[in-house]
């Protein structure tokens, strides 16, 4: 049992610093609570990172409920990573009413503990837990600005629509128990392929009820719709929290379940998920396009890189899930810095629409900059780390003979190379809006995007060295000489 | 020393990077400067590549200067530069015009930090487009142009800069897009297992007829695009007009021979069964460009547009000496890149001289100039003779090579496409006729002539032309037996 | 004979009766689930939930799950329905009855529900559903001490996330729906 | 006692279409809410099914159950506290006025 | 050829100071002209197909540049323009023809062309007909004749020396150079002929029609030019060159004269002039001996090129010989009558404050020159002069020498010139002076038909002028209306034809993808509304997904 605590140490680090914020007497200044947030969130960082290197993987702690392994500390990291951005991004955040209260960092915190629980969750027990408390955690984040009636809104549809989908994960795990007798992962594994002879549809609909829900979380299309409206009424950096921690543990949990737990020769599951990357990238980029609310462009922009993840998934092969690792890594720096300016830029005037960035590189050329190269990462221009992941996206699409697929995503780069550009187009071609306020400075913001870009080009012009690390951190042990 | 001697190639294309950079940190006030660390930039460049062209050996076999570096490892891209006969004329041409326009970037007004920067941004690109012997590399430099083209015509073009820029941008990511995935089935079925692109070619693609075919489609595109090829090319009219001036020289005068270069450099070597079967194909596109570039050309109004269709015309004559697969027709495809490149690049340089002056690109607003602007009359009627073929001048000689080429190969084609020659004189004349001749209108009476930085601008591009109109060779030595190599390659006849 | 191999001989008198039971008690829930969904008055409505969980509270005494049943009744009945039944009154919209019940897309969804329950109870009654060991005789009942047992130690993890859970949105949930007093 | 599992499984699904119907149309928020309940309600049936079926030692089923009565708590205690919030700010909490946010 | 360019280049050069004098773009002019002397140069000194073109297209261009060198004048410019067009269809069956010889034969030089003639096998007629057209465009054969007439809109001296003596007789010059590919194929040759004896026929009969000096002189070059192709045609290169040679000499000094006479009174209209043999009498005197040269009559050089044509033209039959006397009777006629209109006469409709006066000395005296050539160069080609000329070209003398044709060819020629100088005089030079009466009084030849004047009149006018001016005016009519007008609406046509593909680029390429782009963002829009903001939509969708991904489940499976 120690041992098992001291394995999930910095989940306990993060809880209680979440808790200690709870109890905390009232803080004044914000950036001292950001700060406390930041260090649990690095001490935690620290412990996985020693982790990392103090292998054996991988490890079975809580009765094999949850699994330490590479996969899941790569995912735990990024987790940390991305909590730790958002959490500079509240503090740059412009609302006092909603970065002065300590809750919200609390809740940020106790979430996290919910992620990094969830992606290495062995049980389907835990996945649901987990996920709820993502959910419900999220939902609440989401509302936070409570004196705007769309953060309520875009909360309560979130929430509608989320607990719908998880009664359906809920109703999906019900049957595969039923079906298996088992939730633990491995177990069902072993299971499930007599089942799927002997009560095919059952298992079938059991599968596609857990793909359902989890699809919700990744926001695959038909089951994005919350994000638009969840993305737009939250406040920006729960917006940024929301395309990323829901989607990385969403995303390690489609991988654990569908590509390790079960098998892809079981069913039909690569296919359906062929289906919706397709469907996914197609109807982002395409609502995206009509959009003048950068936020909402983002949520939309963040659907799409959603569905382009989704065919490394879909061909299940190592190549392709390295090159969805790889992406993940490469979405969280380019949607961070996409989201820290909208943020810097809503700071200004409260406006997030296109009109907004309007010249904003006559004002802020470096700002504008550093916002260029997310954007122009996201469209996947090279060398920045965007490209490199689009790239391996392809490569893993063709490797895997499926062209087709590949083509689509290809063309729907093109068509997403439009409206990011829209937003590049305002911030270098149009004339600055006179009169337009001057953005506050705000170092937390600075750092942030500065990470961001140097990031982005260092996972771009090195990308050797992070394709090694997500092709380590494969939930499997790699085929000798099959990658790439 | 000895270690830039060693790494030549990687400091010419870095070279304008890096004063870029540098040029973002020089105050805004000190403009100056910032033109003089351009020119500067440039210049070096142009003298180190003309180094390279002076100790470059034809014959010898292979690149030369090649630089190789291991640089992401698990899919063993590499950074790998190289010189061959085929690139090192579009290198020269591009360290060439990007130093004459360089110099000829006075006349833009404003933010000129960012211009330069993003100006030597794009000289980097387009030098490693051509350097890259890795096609991963490539085609990040070939993306690398893009960024940069499209803030150059976004911010600083003319009215419709904005459309202009992004279907610019569109279009060739487009392409680009395609010839990604082109890439990546390269990659992945080859037994070479890499990206280098001789090494590629030397060990060749396992892939059936059709996917071979598919995977020249994905290039073809890319690179029609680039040309552009008949129905690709409606974003160049857009684009060259909208353009400022010293960047509608690099976009005709580069950026198009980026396409012919990867025909020549990337599809045909490595896919040539497909590319002897797309010859026919090829020859059918040329003949469209030549005569519908021409015609098109014939009924504009407008000065640049003229030129920018004109460009359409004249890389028809590219893509038939492409389609000839001999020596003489490749010959002439590799010679026409660099002719077009000086020539058309000198006529926007004399349209954006124009412009700078009057305001109006309307071709009837004008009339009666050659009496009021003696100097940059002749200069005008030099480089629209030139580009309509008049022998003597560089334009005839790539011409009648290409056509030459193409006659044993699609002896009809040809002869339809020498029509285009008659239409292109047609258009240039009354180009001419209606800037220069006729009564010369009131508003124009104060109009001063060329000034001296315009014409030192364009004088070395004459010199260039009248060179290799009268002494080609010196450019052919250069290229034949890269070429001759490729026609091995290819099956094709050497002899021709 | 727990399990539906379908010719079980041994039906007793008691069985029947108490599969009449169980019967009338699935019916009851469903018609409480449909009270709870088609009530114009969102109180009548609340009421119909209760039913509905209530019957699902017997459903689990007839599944010897006794602690859930208590559970279901405690927390379910006894919070989650009155923290509704508050949010109802809270909310001060009982009853509407100018507006209508549904909104428009009723139709087709009732063709949906119709097709997912139609299609879900064809799938589970076709479906061979397995069993551990058809020829043993059918396992106990989980204990009480047992199902504790698992909580504090299997379960640890998952139940104290729970914990943090419902913490976590109790202190969220006042955040949010407590009146802004003081700008803080 | 004896009860069928098929027969329960029918009632579940019948849960299952029931609670789906009503959270397709219900016009009041709440109702929306109370809908889900019976969907959750349904899903716990199926557990605890299950859990009599196999018989676990650990009581898988029923913990599952327990784990989803604590979980409904919480989400009906978000669910309400947002639907107060809205219902502060627009004094409606009719599903098909909730609209601001579109497009 | 060389010497001719050289030769008549330089008088023409130090006409020009004289004729230029005065200009604002003198020193232009002179460059132009120099240029042209490069290219022409290069063109007549190359060995080689290749670089032949090379100055061909140079010639063109100055020929271009000197057309419309006065380019305020938007005829100019345009003529200039319609030159190079013209001239440039005709280059474009150069260059095929190039192209042929180059594949089929491998090289372009231009020694062996009988070996490549043969290596071109069923090519060869083929070539030597694309070379043709080449020439044909160059030389201003029917039908590519249009642009010389209008080409007089340059500067005289240009008009003399590339329009009349140079550049125009290089296609000439070209098809001289490469007979040996004609030689075998005698329906290359026949088409030679043909399109030769059709232009020479067709412009001399518009020659005689025209008022405007430099017009009459420049028909009369093409006229000309046809009759060295018809030369040709007969398989002779020394016929056609030694007329070419003998004409560039007469038909320079012409257009100089005539430069002097418009120099001097400022029009070209030979119908209000007249009588001018007074005030400019060394011009007169020199235009009237080039007449007299080119009209054929003995000794002067003319007669001697012409002959050799005409008893060339014997041998390939009756109908080309009538044809070639009916040419050079023509020729006689309307040249007279050039001269006669001019000089002759009283000054009776020149303006009145116009007072001509001769030339500086700077132009009388390459006139003089050129008169004495245009007397004397006739004799290197003559038995009187040992066939010189042959020797010189060292082509096919033997044959020449030896294949005297009957002496009537020579009569006849003699005969034809006189007469139509005769009637021309006749019919101008005192027609108009004399009153009906005493036309019959000093025509005693005529007196049978004195009695008949009326009738006389009537025939020349009705038989022989009327049907010739008709003829000729149709032919004109055709020539500005159809041919040109057919050469003006082809350039029309393009026109529209260009407007019409750049709407297509506009509309239909350009087009295409932006409704793609535009469909694109139709759906784009079209999504949005279906983000409705209704949470159950929402919900719908999402149920009605799942539905739908288990029906493609059990499609797949």
């Amino acid at each position: 049992m120690s041992g098992d605590l001291a394995g999930i140490l910095p989940e306990i680090v993060v809880a209680g610093g979440g808790l200690l914020l709870l109890v905390l007497p009232r803080v004044r200044a914000p950036r001292l609570l950001g700060l406390i947030t930041l260090a649990f969130l690095a001490a935690a960082f620290d412990l996985k990172l020693l982790a990392w290197s103090a292998r054996p993987f991988p490890q079975s702690l809580f009765y094999g409920l949850l699994k330490e392994d590479g996969f899941s500390l790569f995912f735990q990291l990024l987790i940390l990573v991305s909590i730790g951005f958002v959490t500079l991004s509240i503090m740059g955040y412009g609302r006092q009413e909603v970065k002065a209260r300590r809750e919200l960092y609390a809740l940020l915190l106790l979430t996290t503990v919910g992620l990094m629980l969830v992606v290495g969750a062995q049980h389907l027990a835990l996945v649901y837990v987990g996920l709820e408390t993502i959910s419900l955690f999220s939902y609440l984040l989401t509302g936070f600005l409570k004196r705007e009636s769309l953060s309520a809104e875009g909360a309560l549809k979130y929430f509608l629509f989320g607990s719908l989908a998880s009664g359906v994960l809920l109703y999906g795990i019900s049957l595969l128990y039923g079906l298996t007798g088992t939730m633990d992962l491995p177990g069902l594994a072993d299971r499930l392929t007599p089942v799927m002879a002997q009560a095919h549809w059952a298992a079938s609909i059991s599968l596609l009820f857990l793909l359902v829900g989890l699809s919700f979380k990744v926001a695959l299309v038909p089951f994005h719709m919350w994000a638009p409206d969840a993305y737009e009424g939250a406040p920006t950096p729960v917006a940024a929290f929301l395309s990323l921690g829901p989607k990385l543990a969403g995303f390690a949990l489609l991988v654990r379940v569908f590509l390790v737990g079960i098998s892809p020769q079981l069913g039909l599951w690569p296919d359906l998920l062929v289906l919706l990357s397709i469907l996914t990238m197609t109807v982002g980029n395409l609502a995206a396009l009509a959009q003048t609310n950068v936020k909402r462009l983002l949520a939309y922009s963040s659907i799409a890189q959603a569905g382009t993840m989704a065919i490394g998934l879909a061909v299940a092969t190592p190549m392709g899930l390295t090159a969805t690792l790889y992406y993940l890594l490469a979405y969280l720096l380019m949607n961070v810095g996409a989201f820290v300016g909208v943020i810097a830029v809503g700071n200004a005037g409260g406006r997030e629409d296109l009109g907004a960035f309007s010249g904003l590189s006559r004002k802020e050329p470096l700002l504008a900059a550093m916002i260029a190269v997310s954007f122009l990462s996201l469209a996947g221009i090279p060398p920045m780390a965007g490209f490199f992941a689009k790239l391996w996206i392809f490569g893993a699409a063709l490797k895997a003979n499926a062209v087709g697929l590949a083509v689509v995503a290809a063309v729907n780069s093109v068509v997403a190379l439009f409206y990011y550009m829209k937003v590049v187009k305002a911030m270098y071609l149009d004339p600055p809006t006179a009169g337009a306020p001057a953005i506050p400075r705000s170092r937390s913001l600075g750092l942030a995007l500065g990470l961001c870009t140097v990031g982005l080009f260092a996972v771009g012009l090195w990308p050797g060295i992070w394709l090694t690390l997500s092709a380590n951190a494969l939930p499997f042990p790699l085929p000798a000489g099959r990658f790439p | 020393m000895a270690f830039l001697a060693r790494h030549l190639l990687s400091l010419i294309v870095f070279l304008p990077l890096a004063a870029g950079l540098a040029i973002l940190f020089i105050p805004k006030e000190r403009d100056r400067w910032i033109q003089a660390a351009a020119n500067g930039a440039t210049l070096l460049v142009l003298i180190l590549t003309g180094w390279l062209a002076l100790h470059f050996q034809p014959q010898a076999p292979g690149f030369q200067w090649e630089e190789a570096v291991p640089w992401i490892g698990p899919i063993h891209a590499w950074y790998h530069l190289g010189l061959d006969g085929i690139s090192l004329p579009l290198v020269f041409l591009t360290a060439l015009l990007s130093f004459l326009a360089a110099v000829a970037s006075t006349t833009i007004p404003e933010r000129r930090k960012e211009f330069f920067f993003l100006y030597l941004l794009l000289e980097s690109g387009m030098l490693g487009t051509f350097l890259a012997l890795d096609l991963f590399l490539f085609y990040i430099f070939w993306e690398v142009v893009l960024v940069p083209m499209y803030f150059l015509i976004g911010i600083w073009g003319g009215p419709r800069r904005e459309y202009a820029a992004i279907k610019f941008f569109l279009y060739t990511l487009a392409g680009s897009v395609f010839m990604l995935l082109s890439i990546l089935t390269c990659y992945l079925r080859s037994p070479a297992h890499s990206f280098s692109i001789p090494e590629l070619i030397g060990k060749g693609l396992q892939l059936g007829p059709a996917a071979q075919w598919w995977v020249f489609l994905g290039f073809f595109l890319a690179f029609a695009i680039k040309v552009p090829i008949f129905p690709f090319h409606t974003w160049l009219p857009d684009a060259h007009v909208e353009a400022p001036a010293p960047i509608s020289v690099l976009l005709a005068g580069v950026l198009l021979k980026m396409g012919g270069y990867g025909f020549l450099r990337i599809s045909f070597p490595l896919l040539p069964h497909v590319a002897i079967g797309f010859s026919l194909i090829m020859g059918i596109l040329g003949l469209i460009n030549i005569v519908y570039g021409a015609l098109v050309a014939m009924a504009q109004s407008d000065f640049k547009k003229l030129v920018a269709y004109s460009s359409v015309s004249h890389m028809g004559f590219v893509l038939l000496g492409l389609s000839a697969l001999n020596l003489t027709g490749f010959n002439g495809a590799a010679l026409e890149m660099f002719n077009h490149g000086m020539i058309t690049g000198g006529m926007f340089l004399l349209v954006g001289i124009l412009y700078d002056r009057t305001h109006t690109r309307e071709l009837d607003a004008f009339g009666g100039l050659g009496a009021k602007i003696p100097v940059y009359g002749g200069l005008l009627s030099f480089f629209a003779l030139a580009s309509l073929g008049l022998p003597g001048l560089s334009g005839f000689v790539s011409e009648f090579l290409a056509l030459l080429g193409c006659f044993p190969t699609h002896p009809a084609i040809t002869i339809a496409s020498a029509s285009g020659l008659v239409v292109g004189a047609a258009y240039f004349l009354l180009m001419l006729q209606r800037i220069l001749l006729g009564p010369l209108k009131p508003q124009w009476s104060g109009l001063p002539d060329a000034g001296r930085r315009e014409i030192f601008t364009l004088v070395p591009l004459m010199i260039f032309i009248l060179w290799i109109g009268l002494y080609p060779r010196c450019i052919l030595a250069l290229q034949t037996p890269a070429l001759t190599n490729l026609l091995f390659r290819l099956g094709g006849n050497i002899g021709w | 004979m727990f399990a539906m191999s379908p010719g079980n001989p041994s039906i007793g008198p008691l069985d029947l009766a108490a599969r009449a039971a169980f019967y009338g008690v699935a019916c009851a829930t469903l018609i409480g689930a449909a009270i709870t969904v088609t009530a114009r008055n969102l109180f009548r409505a609340a009421l119909g939930l209760a039913l509905a969980l209530f019957g699902v509270a017997v459903l689990y005494l007839f599944l010897e799950a006794e602690f859930l049943a208590v559970s279901q009744l405690l927390i379910y009945v006894g919070a989650i329905l009155t923290l509704i039944i508050f949010g109802v009154m809270l909310t001060a919209q009982i009853a509407s009855p100018t507006q209508p019940r549904f909104n428009r897309q009723a139709g087709i969804s009732l063709a949906l529900a119709l097709a997912v329950g139609l299609g879900l109870g064809w799938i589970f009654l076709t479906s061979g559903w397995p069993s551990p060991s058809p020829k043993e005789p059918p396992p106990a009942p989980v204990p009480l001490s047992a199902l504790g047992r698992s909580l504090i130690s299997i379960y640890l993890l998952p139940f104290e996330l729970l914990s943090i859970l419902l913490l976590g949105t109790l202190v969220g949930a006042i955040v949010i729906a407590r009146k802004e007093k003081d700008p803080e | 006692m004896i009860v069928p599992l098929p027969q329960l499984l029918a009632v579940s699904a019948g849960l299952f279409a029931i609670g789906l119907f009503g959270a397709l149309t219900r016009k009041n928020a709440i109702g929306i809410l109370m809908s889900i309940e019976l969907i959750l309600n349904s899903a716990n049936l199926n557990l605890v099914a299950f859990n009599r079926i196999w018989g676990e030692p650990s009581g898988l089923g029923q913990v599952m159950a327990l784990f989803v009565i604590g979980t409904a708590a919480g989400g009906a205690v978000v669910g309400l506290a947002l639907i107060l919030t809205i219902f502060r700010h627009r004094q409606t909490i009719s599903a098909d006025e909730i609209k601001l946010l579109k497009g | 050829m060389c010497l001719v360019v050289t030769v008549v280049g330089w008088l023409i050069m130090l006409y020009s100071i004289g004729y230029m004098g005065g200009d604002p773009r003198f020193s232009r002019f002179f460059a132009y002209l120099s240029l042209f002397f490069f290219a022409m140069l290069t063109l007549v000194l190359a060995g080689d197909l290749l670089l032949l073109y090379i100055g061909w297209e140079g010639v063109g261009l100055c020929s271009y540049l000197l057309i419309s060198f006065w380019f305020e004048k938007p005829a100019a410019a345009n003529a200039g323009k319609k030159a190079f067009l013209t001239t440039r269809v005709g280059d474009l069956g150069l260059l095929a023809g190039i192209l042929l010889i180059a594949k089929r034969a491998g090289d372009l030089s231009l020694t062996n062309l009988a070996a490549k003639g043969a290596a071109l096998g069923g090519w060869a007629p083929a070539a030597a007909l694309l070379i043709f057209w080449g020439a044909a465009g160059k030389s201003a054969q029917f039908p590519l004749h249009v642009w010389l007439p209008d080409a007089m809109e340059g500067p005289t001296p240009v008009s003399a020396l590339i329009h009349a003596a140079t550049m125009v007789a290089a296609g000439v010059y070209l098809v001289a150079r490469t007979l040996p590919l004609f030689l075998p194929n005698p329906n290359a040759l026949l088409a030679v002929a043909t399109i030769g004896g059709i232009t020479s026929f067709f412009a001399a009969t518009i020659a005689c029609t025209q008022t405007d000096l430099k017009r009459i002189l420049a028909y009369s070059t093409i006229s000309q030019l046809g009759f060295m192709m018809m030369g040709l045609g007969a398989g002779s290169a020394f016929a056609g060159i030694f007329h070419l040679v003998t004409h560039a000499w007469f038909k320079a000094l012409l257009f100089l004269g005539a430069g002097s006479v418009i120099h001097a009174v400022h029009h070209q209209d030979v119908t209000r002039m007249g009588g001018l043999w007074r005030s400019m009498p060394v011009t007169a005197l020199t235009f009237t001996v080039a007449a007299i040269a080119m009209a054929g009559i003995p000794p002067l050089s003319g007669f001697w090129s012409k002959e050799e044509i005409l008893r060339r033209l014997a041998g390939s039959g009756p109908p080309f010989l009538i044809l070639g006397l009916s040419i050079a009777f023509l020729t006689a006629f309307y040249i007279t009558r050039a001269v006669v209109l001019t000089f002759a006469g009283k000054p009776h409709v020149i303006p009145a404050n116009a007072h001509p006066h001769e030339s500086p000395l700077v132009m009388t005296i390459p006139l003089i020159l050129l008169m004495l050539g245009a007397i004397g160069i006739g004799f290197i080609g003559t038995e009187f002069a040992g066939h010189r000329f042959q020797h010189f070209l060292g082509i096919e003398t033997g044959a020449a020498h030896q294949e005297h044709g009957p002496a009537w060819i020579q009569l006849a020629a003699i005969g034809v010139a006189v007469g139509g100088i005769a009637l021309a005089i006749l019919r101008y030079g005192l027609g108009r002076q004399l009153a009906p009466a005493r036309v019959r009084g000093s025509l005693s030849w005529a007196y049978r038909i004195v009695s008949n004047k009326y009738y006389i009149d009537e025939l020349y006018d009705r038989l022989i002028i009327r049907p010739v001016l008709a003829l000729a005016r149709s032919a004109f009519s055709f020539d500005a209306g159809v041919i040109d007008g057919a050469v003006n609406e082809t350039g029309n046509a393009g026109l529209a034809l260009s407007r019409v593909k750049g709407w297509i680029d506009q509309r239909i390429v350009d087009g295409a993808v932006n409704a793609a782009a535009a469909a694109v963002g139709r759906t784009g829009a079209a999504l949005r509304l279906i983000q409705t903001g209704l949470v159950q939509n929402y919900l719908l969708i999402a149920a009605a997904g799942t539905l739908t991904l288990f029906a493609v489940l059990r499609w797949l499976s």
